[in-house]
């Protein structure tokens, strides 16, 4: 069916890998393709970083993508649609967080991948804590 | 009803979940004042959600003995 | 400096290897990193696409990309950014062009790939031909 | 002074690029007009820009016998 989107949500503690990932939602019939990464930063602020935590209520976090995926498909023409997070200790410089839309369009594939990232970071029940040589701390827990 | 707590609130409270042997609330927001009263700390964070069964949930739904209620401190993911 | 960008540009007949690319402007000071790919679909409307054949005033399209990247630089804030460009035959499925921005803010991360590809197609002297199994067709340059 | 031609037009002119030997056109403009009698085909495109030393060029740019000028078709990268 045409209008059927070919999706692939994942959250798991294992590194994540673009090109494999890519792979499992192509297709010939796409002109374009947006990836948002977010990798983990060695500061915040003056602070070091040394590692971060995340931490999801699983099977809500899962369904939750998937609603902002049908969403974004409701909204954007977008063929397929990928987020991949990862879970446990993510170290400086590796991938926290992958999303890849594709689309004949790069239009919907540059907005929609931005919808759900935007989206994920305000309601996908996933929480991050930072945790520095000195501390750590759940981020936006506090006012 | 069980009770889920994660991150911040899970360190708050020192337990992942807890079984809710007592009177059930009647509603999200009855259970919001319950839990502000008996962990103080929950209140001094910047928002507290709720979910029933994996789904958001608003203050004025009721609850049931067989509910899964997750405490939802602010996401921070990405 | 803080103020210098790191930026990378190519054409060439190799495949682009995402990856590869995306370790040529990495640094762990930045949390967000926005990718477009333009891959070769396999047909126009309902022609069927053989191949395409990419060429490019070489010289010429290295220095309006750098120009690109300098506009890109000034009015947003990045941090790198990288332009891979396929020249000759490239094929269905394959990557035609690759686009990377870096930046610690994902606004500017989105905003600045998007700026980057629009412009490109603008105004970078690189002409696509495409093959089809009864003829050829040299994109835009006709009414 | 040296033109090159690219995509659609390098195959309208049969040549990708040709040593101008006669007098040089005033400018840019002067050129667009030569180019045009002369490859018929090429009035048939969407629009031609010029670059003159690998910078695009006003159709008021002036030429000089040491320019390099290129012959800019619709261009299609992406």
């Amino acid at each position: 069916m045409e209008n059927e989107i070919r999706s692939f949500v994942a959250l798991s503690p294992e590194e994540i890998d673009l090109n494999d990932c890519r792979e499992k939602i192509r297709s010939s019939e796409n002109g374009a393709e947006c990836h948002f990464v977010g990798t983990v930063r060695n500061k915040t602020g003056i602070r070091e970083v040394i590692r971060l935590e995340f931490e999801a209520y699983e099977p809500m976090a899962v369904s939750e993508i998937n609603t902002l995926i049908e969403k974004a498909h409701k909204l954007f023409e977008i063929s397929s649609a990928l987020v991949h997070h990862r879970l446990g200790v993510v170290n400086p410089e590796e991938t926290a967080v992958l999303i890849i839309v594709t689309s004949p369009h790069r239009d919907a594939a540059f907005v929609a991948c931005r919808f759900l990232i935007d989206e994920l970071k305000k309601s996908v029940p996933i929480w991050k804590k930072e945790v520095y040589a000195d501390g750590e701390v759940w981020v936006s827990a506090h006012p | 009803m069980k009770i889920l707590f994660f991150g911040i609130t899970k360190e708050i409270v020192g337990r992942s979940e807890l079984e809710w042997n007592g009177e059930i609330p009647e509603n999200i927001n009855s259970l919001r004042k319950i839990l502000a009263e008996k962990y103080p700390a929950i209140s001094g964070l910047k928002s507290i959600a709720f979910a029933v069964n994996e789904r958001y949930a608003n203050d004025d739904q009721r609850l049931d003995s067989k509910d899964v209620v997750a405490v939802i401190p602010p996401v921070s993911g990405g």
